[in-house]
C-alpha cells in the first residue's frame, strides 16, 4: 500500500559510461578530520562506489554546510561547495533548478541538517529535488567541539549540558517521513558495502534521497553506534531491511518481527514462530516505513537499515522544465516583444 | 460650450476605502493621460491590511497622479484635486490638498455611521469646514445606481462600478478621451460582458454629468509634454526591474534563476518575473529569505544570472549568506525594495534607510558593490547595470529600490534589445593556467567555472582563500591579502562607471546631492529654484559603492553640501568618512517622499 | 499502542477560577480582517472559551509571527507580541522557560509557521514546550496578497505560480507527528464548538499542541475548504475523530472507517458492514494518527478533525525547572562563592 | 648552582600537535606564574580542525605566556623561548622566536615523516640553519618512556604525558614551583590514580632535567609585578562574561536566561552559564541563532535579564531580530565575540570586523547601545554595564569581545558582590496612568510590565508604534518622531556615562585612539613610546555607540589621531563622520592582535 502517488519516472539508467578508479574521485586536499573519525569510511565508500554511476566527475556537484562533515567536498574530486552552516540543501536546490542534468550531492551533519538547516532540509525533502543528501548523523556538534546536537539522546551530557539535556532529540528518519520525503534510508560508517548499496540506490532514485549515516565522532562521542557496528553486538541488533523479505535478524538469523496490530514484536524462530509469520519489508508502504522509524524509542527492537521507503513523484526540477518548455513551445519569449506588449505611445 | 483653460501641471488624488477600486481608477487615469502625452508621475498608497473594514481611516486606500506638459519629476507636492469616495479618505487626505483645491466628494457615503469611523463630529460637507476649497458634492453611489437600474446586477455589483463615475467625471474635467479606458475593460472583462457595459455606462454618465450639469464651469486642459521622440509605454519600478532582467539575461544568454520570498514591497517583481516562463526564467518561491539567497548562490555557482529580490527585513536575513558571495566571488544581484523600518515598520510606506545595511550589514570586512535607482523606468537601467558589474566583476550587486518608485510609475521611451550595451560573459573551459581564484589583472575578477565542465573540477567555500589556488588557508598574510584585495575588486569597478556629471554649475555655493528616489523631489526643487533665478547644482548618485571616480572633487568645489535623504542622514555618513567634506543633512522619516517644496525651502534657508 | 512513552505529568487541574465573560478577552482595537475572513471565527471562538479555563487573563499571552492571522493578539485583552515573521514559537519558548506559569499561545499562519517558521515549529514540537500553537491554514498568503504557501495543494495558480505550482505541499499534521508532537489535532474556522472543545482540550494537555484550524481567505483563496465546512456538503466529507469512538460519518451516518492491511478504507454501513467492524479511534496511537493524517492524500476519503494524537511526555521548561531546583537544593549559588571557587591569590 | 638571572618579563610559545595538551600546558604554567604574583596575558591559539592529523602544519597548536614583574597588556610581541614539540611546531612558529631566542626541540618526533609533513628538506635541528638560536635538542618522548618504564601504562599512554616534561622544564628554567601543578594533577585524574603518580614523575623529571644536565647553565626568575593589592584569580574573557552576568543576574534580582547557538568562539559563555544552575540560571542551546535571539526577545518581554551570545556569523543572522528588540524597547544583551570573517572566515581567529555590522546592519533605523570590551578581566565589567543599560534604558545592547580577549587570560583582582554599583529594576505594576509606551522622562525608557501582572496588559509588535499608547500605528509624523525619538533614547544613555579619561596630556601632537582588545598593545606603546620620552596621548573607547559627551572635544585637541584596528577601519569611520575629524587609520587584518611594535613604527612615523 501507498498512500503516496507511485512512481511517474523511470529510473535513470544509461550514461555514456567514463571509466574511473576511486582514486579518480580523490582531490589533492589533505583530510583533516581526527584520526579514527567514523567520516573517513564514508568517504572511502562514496569514493569507491562512484565509478560505478558512470556519472562524468565533472558533472557531479558536492554541496555542504559547516561541520566536522561538511569538509566532505573539499575531498571529493568533483565540483564541490562549503557553504555556510545550515544552507546547503538551498544551495544546491539552486543548482539542480538552474542545471538538472548535475548530479547533486549534498553532505551535511546532525547539526548543520537538523538544527539550523532543519527548515530547509524538511522542504527539500517535501518539494522532492532531485538532490542526494547524506546525513552524517554522530549525535553530537562535533566542529564546535562537542555540544549537542538535536539528535542526541535525552539526557546526554556534553558541554552544554553538564546535568543532562533535557531535549527530546528529534528521529530524523520519522522527521522525513513527516516531510513526505519519497526515499529514506539509514546506513552505517562501518558497514562499508551496505552503504555503497545505499548510495547506489540512491543515485538511481530519482527524487530526493534522504540518507542517515550513523558515524562514529570518536573524539566527543565515541562509541554512539558501537552496538551496531562492533562484531559482538551488531548482529543481534541490527535489523537489515531489505524490500520482499521477511525481517529476519540476529547473530544465529533466528529471531524476527512480527506485528501485532500495529505493534512490531522480537520473536524467536523457533517452533511456534516461522519465518513465515514475519513482517516482510515493502519499501512502497509509507505505515509499514513509520513504524520502523519508531524502533529507535522502542525497548529491544532491533535498529533497522537500509531503505525505508522509496516511493518515486515528480521532481521539482523537471516540473519547473516542463512548465518551461511548454511556454517555449507556445511562445519563445522576446525582449522586445514583452517591453511593448501593453500599450505604447509614440511620441515625435 | 464650457470654458477650457490650460493648465501647465495637475495633480489628482483619488482616495477611498481599499474595497473602492481607487489604486485600479489611479491607473486608468494614468494610462490615458500618458497616452496623451503627458509626462506624469504617480504615487500608490495603500494601507497594510488587506481590505480593512470598510469607512475606517486606516483602511483608506489612494492614488496620487501628476501630469503636466512639462518635465514631471514627482507625484506632486500637494493635490489640487482630491476625489474623496467617503469621510475616511477625505480626513486622511485633506491637508494634502492645497488651499483653493478642487475636493470631489461622493456625499452617499456621508452617513452617521461612515463619519463616526472617520471619527468626525458633523459632516464636513455641510457644516462649512471646507470652505476654503472647491467643494463639489455628488451623489455618485446614487447616481452610479440609476444608471444601472435597468441592468441585472446586484446592488453590491453596482456598487463597485461607482469609481467609473469619478473617473469618467475626472475624464471630463481634464479633457481626456474614454476611449482608452473602454477598450481596457472590453479586454479585462471579455468574460463577463455585463460588467464591460455596466462599467462603460458608468464611465460616460461620470463624464456627461460634468458636461451637462451647471455645477462644473470650467475644464481644464493640459497639453502633450515635449518628451524627447519615441517609443513609449507606462512602467513602474518593479516591472521595470523585472524587464531589465529580462534584458540582461537575453542578452548575456544567461538563464535567469530568481529566488525570493515575498515580501511587501518587492513581490511584484517575482510576480511579474514568475510569468515569463517563455523565457526560461526559473523563479523559485523560496521556504525563507535566506533559502531565497542561498539557491541564487547556488544558481550562480551553477552559471545562472542569479538575482534575489527583497526588502529591509528580507535584506537583514541575507547578511550572512551575502557573505558567502563575497567570499566565494560569485556574481548575484541582491534587489532590495526599501520600506519604511525599524523591525516590521511601515510595510507598504516608502524609505531609504536600508543604505548603511547594504554597505556595512554583514559580518567581517564584507564589501559589495552598491547601486541605486532613481526612478521608476531608471530601475531597468540599473538593474541591467546590476548585472553587467556582477558578471563581470564576480561580486554580488546590491540594488537599492524603494516603495515609491517600486509603485509608482512614469511614461518611459523604452529601449529595444539592440539599443542596450552588450554583456558578454565567458565562462572559463580552458584546463591549462586555470586557478579557481586566479584573477583577470584588470577587473580582478577570478573565472566563473561552472559544473560540467570538464577538467575543472574545483571546490569553493566559505572559509579564507589562498590567493591563487583557492584552497582553503589560514595563513595570516594571505589573509590580510584577501581581506584587502576583495576591497580594491570593488573600487575597481569605478574605474569601469562613467564619470558622475553635475547638473549645473561645477563649483559654488551650494550642492544638492541625491540618491535613489529622492531625484525627482531634488531635481524638481533645482528647477524651481533656477526659476527663480536661484542657481545651484545638482549631484546625483547612481553608484554608492564604489562611488565614481570624480564625486570627491565635485564635493569639494562647494561651500555647502545638502543631502536629502528618507532616514537619519546615512549617505551623509558615508559621504563623511569617504570624502572628508561636511555636509548638510534634510532628514525625513514620514514613508513618503520628499516634497520638492521641503527642499527648496531648505535650499533658501542655505543660500540666506 | 504508544511509540512514545506514556503520560507522565498530570493534566493542570486547579486554578482559582475568576469570573469572565468572553467580553474580558476583547481588546480596544479595532479588528482589521477582511470582512467575511474565517479569522473573525476563530478569534470569537477563543474569546467565547477562554473564560472556561479559570485563568486570571493577566497570566496569558499570545505571540504571533506576521501575517493576516498573526494579528491575532492584538485583540485579546491578554498580553501579547506580534512578532516578526516565522519566529512566534521561539519568542513563546522564552517566555515559557523564563516563566512557566504563564499560560502561552502561538498564533501563526501557515506561512509563518510552516514556510519561513518552519524549523522552529518542529524544534517546539520535539521539545514539548508547553505552548499551544494555533495554525491558521488558509492555503494562502493572505497578507502579501495572494502567494501560494507551503500547504498550498500542488497545480494552485496563484500570483506568483501564474501557470501552477509545482511545489508539493506539507501536511502540517503528517510534519507534526514527524517531529513528535505530543498533541495533533485539526479543527474548522466555522464548526464553532468543536473548535471550542479542541481549545479545551488543548489547553487541558500539558505538552506542546499542535492544532491546523482551516481558515477561510474569502479574498484570495475563497472557498478552500467549503467542502468540510458547508452544510451541503460537510457531513459527507468530514470524519470526527473521538477517542474510543468507531469511525462513523456521512449525512446518515451510514459510512465508516474500515482497516485493510495498513490501508484504509471508506465503507458503508448497510448490511455487509457493521458498526462493529470499523475502526476505533485511539488517541494514543501515533500509528493510527500518521494513517489518519494520511487521509489528505488519498482519493475518496473523509477529512478527519479532532485530535488526532495525544500523549504527554515530559515539558521542556519543566525539566529545566527540575535541574534548577536540585541544583539549588544542593548548593544556592552565590557570587561570592563563585568568584573564588578556583584558585585565588593574594597580593598585599 | 646554576647562576639565576632576573628578567623583567618573559615571553613563552608552547606548540605542538593538536593532540600534545599544549593548551593545557600553558594553562598550567600560566596559574603557577599568576600565584607567583606576576602579571600576564596569555594567547591561545589553535586550529578550525579538531585534531588535524598528527605532524601536520595545519595541526598545530600554541599556547604563549608574557609574564612579568611589570605590569602586562598584550601576551608578547615575540618569544623569548619557543618549545616546539614538533617540526611543524617549529616551522610555524619560528618566526615568531626573536633573534637569539631560545628553541626547545622534541628531538624524538624529528623524523622523516614528520619532517617532511612539515616541508623540512633537512632536519632543522642539524643542518646549522637554527644557528642564530640557543637550541637544546631534547629527546623528550625517549625521556619520558624511560621515566615511565616501570608503570603499567601503554606506550600511548606514557606518550601523553610528554608535555608534562616540557612544561617540569620550563618550571625549572624560570624557578617556579611544582606543586599548583602538582595540586591540580591530583585533583584533576583523581579517579585514575596511576595518571597522577606518571604525571607527577614526568613534571619532575623535565625539572630535574634542567636542574641537572650540562645543557642549561641559567635560569631565570621574574620577580612578582607590583599589582594593586587585593584578591586575585586568573580569569579568560569568556569566563569574565559569564561571571558578570551572573552578577549583574544577582544584584538586579532578575532571573537570568541565555539563547545561545553553539559558535567559536563564543561557546565557552554558553558552557559555562549552563553549569550555574543553581543561580537559577536558564540556558536555552537553540536551534539556530534566530531562535537563540527570539527566545531571549520573549524571555525579555517576560523580565528575565535576556542574553544572545554570538560570533559574526551569528550576529548577521540576528539583525531582523534585534531591530524587533529596538522597535518593543525591550532590555536585551547581545555579546558577539568578534572572529575573522567574511563568512566562514577564519573562525579561530581573532578580528575587530564586527564593528560596523553591530552599528548598522540592521533595516531600517534601527539604533543600539554598542560598547566593547578591553580586557579579559575588563569583560566582566563590561558586561555587568551592558546589564544596567539594557534595563535602564530598555534597550539592546551589543557587547562586542573578540576571540583573543575571549581566550586570553589575566591575573585579575577579583571584585566581590558587594564592591559592585547596583542594578534597581523596577517592574512596572501600577494600573493607573500606565501607558506601555509613556517614558521615563529622564532615561526615555518606556515601562517594563511584565506578563503575569493584574490591569497591565497590553500588546507590542514589530509595527511601528504610537507614541504614549503603543499602538500600530501608520501615521507620518508619528513615525517620524519615533525614529528619532528611538535615536535620542540611544544618545541619552551619554548622560548616564562616565566622561572619556585621557592618559597623557589633553592636547598635542598625537593621540592614540584605541577599543576593544587592541587595548593591551595600544597602552604598551604607549608605555614604550613614553620610555623613549616620546609623548603621545592614549584614548580608549569602551562605549562606542553613544560615545561618551567628550569624546569630540577630545579629538579635536590633536593634530593627529592614530586609530589602529583588525579590521580597515571601522572605527575610522565613525569618529569621522561623527566628530568630523581626520584620521589615521593603521589596519591588519592577519587574525592576530597588534604587536605593540607595530604600533610603535606607526607613532615613531608619525612623530618624524
Ligand atoms: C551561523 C553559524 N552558526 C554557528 C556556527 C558554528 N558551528 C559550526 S559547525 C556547528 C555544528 C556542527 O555539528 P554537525 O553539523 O553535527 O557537524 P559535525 O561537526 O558533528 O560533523 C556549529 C554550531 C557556524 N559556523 N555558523
Ligand atoms: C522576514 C519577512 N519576510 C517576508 C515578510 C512578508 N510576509 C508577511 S506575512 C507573509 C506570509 C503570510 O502568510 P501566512 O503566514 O499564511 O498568513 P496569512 O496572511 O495567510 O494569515 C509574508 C511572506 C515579512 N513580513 N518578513
Ligand atoms: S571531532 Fe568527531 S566528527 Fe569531527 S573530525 Fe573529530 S572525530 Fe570526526
Ligand atoms: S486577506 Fe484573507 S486571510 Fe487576510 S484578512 Fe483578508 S480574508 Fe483574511
Ligand atoms: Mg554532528
Ligand atoms: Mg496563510
Amino acid at each position: 500500500m501507498s498512500l503516496i502517488q507511485e512512481t511517474l519516472e523511470p529510473i535513470q539508467t544509461s550514461f555514456e559510461q567514463p571509466t574511473y578508479s576511486s582514486k579518480d574521485f580523490q582531490s589533492n586536499q589533505d583530510v583533516r578530520w581526527c584520526p579514527g573519525c567514523g567520516d573517513y569510511s564514508i568517504l572511502a565508500q562514496t569514493q569507491r562506489i562512484f565509478p560505478d554511476f558512470g556519472v562524468p566527475k565533472h558533472n557531479v556537484v558536492f554541496v555542504s554546510g559547516i561541520g566536522c562533515s561538511s569538509r566532505f567536498p573539499y575531498y571529493m574530486n568533483t565540483y564541490g561547495f562549503h557553504s555556510i552552516h545550515g544552507r546547503a540543501p538551498s544551495i544546491a536546490t539552486g543548482i539542480k533548478i538552474a542545471r538538472p542534468e548535475l548530479s547533486v550531492w549534498v553532505v551535511t551533519g546532525d547539526g548543520d541538517g537538523m538544527s539550523i538547516g532543519g527548515n530547509h532540509l524538511i522542504h527539500t525533502l517535501r518539494r522532492n529535488v532531485n538532490l542526494k543528501i547524506l546525513l552524517f548523523n554522530n549525535q553530537i556538534y562535533g566542529l564546535t567541539k562537542g555540544q549537542y546536537s538535536p539528535t542526541s539522546e535525552y539526557g546526554k551530557v556534553t558541554k552544554s549540558t553538564p546535568l543532562g539535556s533535557v531535549d527530546h532529540p528529534f528521529n530524523p528518519l520519522l522527521l522525513a517521513l513527516g516531510a513526505e520525503a519519497s526515499f529514506v534510508a539509514r546506513t552505517l560508517d562501518r558497514d562499508t558495502k551496505h552503504m555503497q548499496m545505499i548510495l547506489k540506490r540512491a543515485h538511481n532514485f530519482c527524487g530526493t534521497t534522504f540518507i542517515e549515516i550513523y558515524q562514529n565522532c570518536n573524539v566527543f562521542n565515541n562509541g554512539a553506534f558501537f552496538q551496531f557496528t562492533e562484531k559482538e553486538s551488531k548482529d543481534d541488533n541490527v535489523l537489515l531491511l531489505e524490500h520482499g523479505k521477511p525481517m529476519v535478524f540476529g547473530k544465529e538469523k533466528n529471531k524476527g518481527i512480527k506485528l501485532d496490530g500495529f505493534t512490531p514484536k522480537v520473536v524467536s524462530l523457533d517452533g511456534t514462530n516461522s519465518v513465515n509469520d514475519l513482517l516482510v519489508h515493502n519499501e512502497k508502504d509509507s505505515v509499514l516505513a513509520f513504524i520502523l522509524a519508531n524502533f529507535n524509542a522502542m525497548e529491544g527492537m532491533p535498529r533497522p537499515i537500509g531503505i525505508f521507503r522509496a516511493i518515486e513523484r515528480p521532481t521539482y526540477e523537471k516540473d519547473i522544465e516542463r512548465q518551461i518548455e511548454n511556454a517555449v513551445v507556445k511562445e519563445k519569449g522576446s525582449f522586445n516583444n514583452l517591453i511593448q506588449s501593453g500599450q505604447t505611445w509614440i511620441i515625435k | 460650450m464650457k470654458e477650457l483653460l490650460q493648465k501647465e501641471d495637475i495633480t489628482i488624488r483619488f482616495a477611498g476605502d481599499s474595497g473602492d477600486g481607487m489604486q485600479l481608477t489611479g491607473m486608468q487615469f494614468t494610462s490615458t493621460t500618458a497616452l496623451l502625452g503627458n509626462d506624469l508621475s504617480t504615487l500608490p498608497d495603500y494601507p497594510a491590511e488587506i481590505r480593512a473594514p470598510a469607512g475606517t481611516l486606516f483602511g483608506v486606500s489612494g492614488f496620487q497622479i501628476h501630469f503636466g506638459s512639462t518635465e514631471i519629476y514627482t507625484p506632486g507636492d500637494v493635490c489640487d484635486v482630491l476625489v474623496a469616495m467617503n469621510p475616511a479618505a477625505l480626513k486622511v487626505n485633506l491637508n494634502g490638498l492645497i488651499d483653493g483645491g478642487t475636493i470631489i466628494a461622493n456625499s452617499d457615503s456621508f452617513d452617521d455611521k461612515n463619519l463616526s469611523l472617520a471619527s468626525y463630529n458633523s459632516n464636513p460637507l455641510e457644516d462649512g469646514s471646507l470652505s476654503k476649497y472647491k467643494l463639489h458634492v455628488i451623489n455618485i453611489s446614487k447616481l452610479t445606481s440609476l444608471t444601472l437600474s435597468d441592468t441585472q446586477l446586484t446592488s453590491k455589483e453596482i456598487d463597485r462600478c461607482k469609481n467609473f463615475f469619478a473617473l469618467g467625471l475626472m475624464y471630463w474635467m481634464y479633457n481626456r478621451p474614454l476611449e482608452p479606458t473602454i477598450e481596457w475593460m472590453q479586454e479585462k472583462f471579455k468574460k463577463t460582458p455585463k460588467y464591460v457595459d455596466a462599467n462603460i455606462k458608468v464611465l460616460k454618465a461620470g463624464f456627461n454629468y460634468g458636461d451637462i450639469t451647471e455645477i462644473f464651469t470650467v475644464r481644464y486642459d493640459v497639453q502633450p509634454a515635449k518628451l524627447e521622440p519615441g517609443n513609449y509605454r507606462s512602467v513602474t519600478g518593479n516591472e521595470a526591474v523585472a524587464l531589465g532582467l529580462i534584458a540582461a539575461s537575453e542578452k548575456s544568454k544567461l538563464g535567469l534563476f530568481l529566488g525570493s520570498y515575498p515580501i511587501t514591497p518587492a513581490s511584484d517583481i517575482l510576480h511579474e518575473l514568475s510569468y515569463y516562463k517563455n523565457f526560461r526564467v526559473k523563479t523559485f518561491q523560496a521556504e525563507d529569505e535566506i533559502a531565497a539567497i542561498t539557491s541564487s548562490i547556488g544558481a550562480s555557482f551553477a552559471g545562472a544570472l542569479a538575482i534575489t529580490t527583497t526588502s529591509g527585513p528580507g535584506l537583514a536575513l541575507k547578511g550572512e549568506a551575502l557573505g558567502l558571495a563575497v567570499m566565494t566571488e560569485l556574481p548575484l544581484v541582491i534587489i532590495n525594495v526599501q520600506r519604511g523600518g525599524p523591525s516590521t515598520g511601515l510595510p507598504t510606506k516608502t524609505e531609504q534607510s536600508d543604505l548603511l545595511q547594504s554597505l556595512y550589514g554583514r559580518h567581517g570586512e564584507s564589501p559589495v558593490c552598491v547601486i541605486a535607482a532613481k526612478t521608476p523606468s531608471d530601475c531597468f537601467y540599473t538593474v541591467y547595470e546590476a548585472c553587467r558589474i556582477a558578471t563581470k566583476f564576480m561580486v554580488p550587486v546590491i540594488l537599492l529600490s524603494d516603495g515609491y518608485i517600486a509603485n509608482g510609475s512614469e511614461p518611459w521611451n523604452f529601449p529595444l534589445i539592440e539599443d542596450l550595451s552588450d554583456i558578454n560573459i565567458n565562462f572559463r573551459t580552458e584546463k591549462d593556467g586555470f586557478f579557481p581564484y586566479l584573477r583577470d589583472e584588470k577587473t580582478l575578477a577570478r573565472p566563473w567555472a561552472i559544473p560540467g565542465t570538464p577538467n575543472l573540477e574545483h571546490r569553493i567555500g566559505g572559509l579564507e582563500k589562498q590567493q591563487v589556488t583557492g584552497n582553503v588557508s589560514y595563513d595570516a598574510q594571505n589573509h590580510d591579502y584577501m581581506v584587502r584585495l576583495r576591497q580594491n575588486k570593488i573600487e575597481k569597478i569605478a574605474e569601469d562607471i562613467p564619470l558622475a556629471e553635475i547638473d549645473g554649475k561645477e563649483s559654488g555655493k551650494l550642492l544638492l546631492v541625491s540618491w535613489g528616489g529622492t531625484y525627482g523631489a531634488a531635481k524638481t526643487a533645482v528647477n524651481n529654484k533656477r526659476k527663480e533665478n536661484k542657481y545651484i547644482s545638482h549631484l546625483h548618485l547612481k553608484y554608492i559603492n564604489p562611488f565614481q571616480k570624480n564625486v570627491g572633487e565635485i564635493l569639494k568645489k562647494f561651500d555647502k553640501i545638502l543631502v536629502p535623504e528618507l532616514n537619519l542622514g546615512q549617505l551623509s555618513k558615508v559621504l563623511k568618512h569617504t570624502f572628508f567634506v561636511n555636509t548638510i543633512s534634510l532628514t525625513k522619516v514620514e514613508g513618503q517622499p520628499f516634497k520638492s517644496i521641503e527642499i527648496e525651502n531648505k535650499i533658501d534657508e542655505l543660500l540666506k
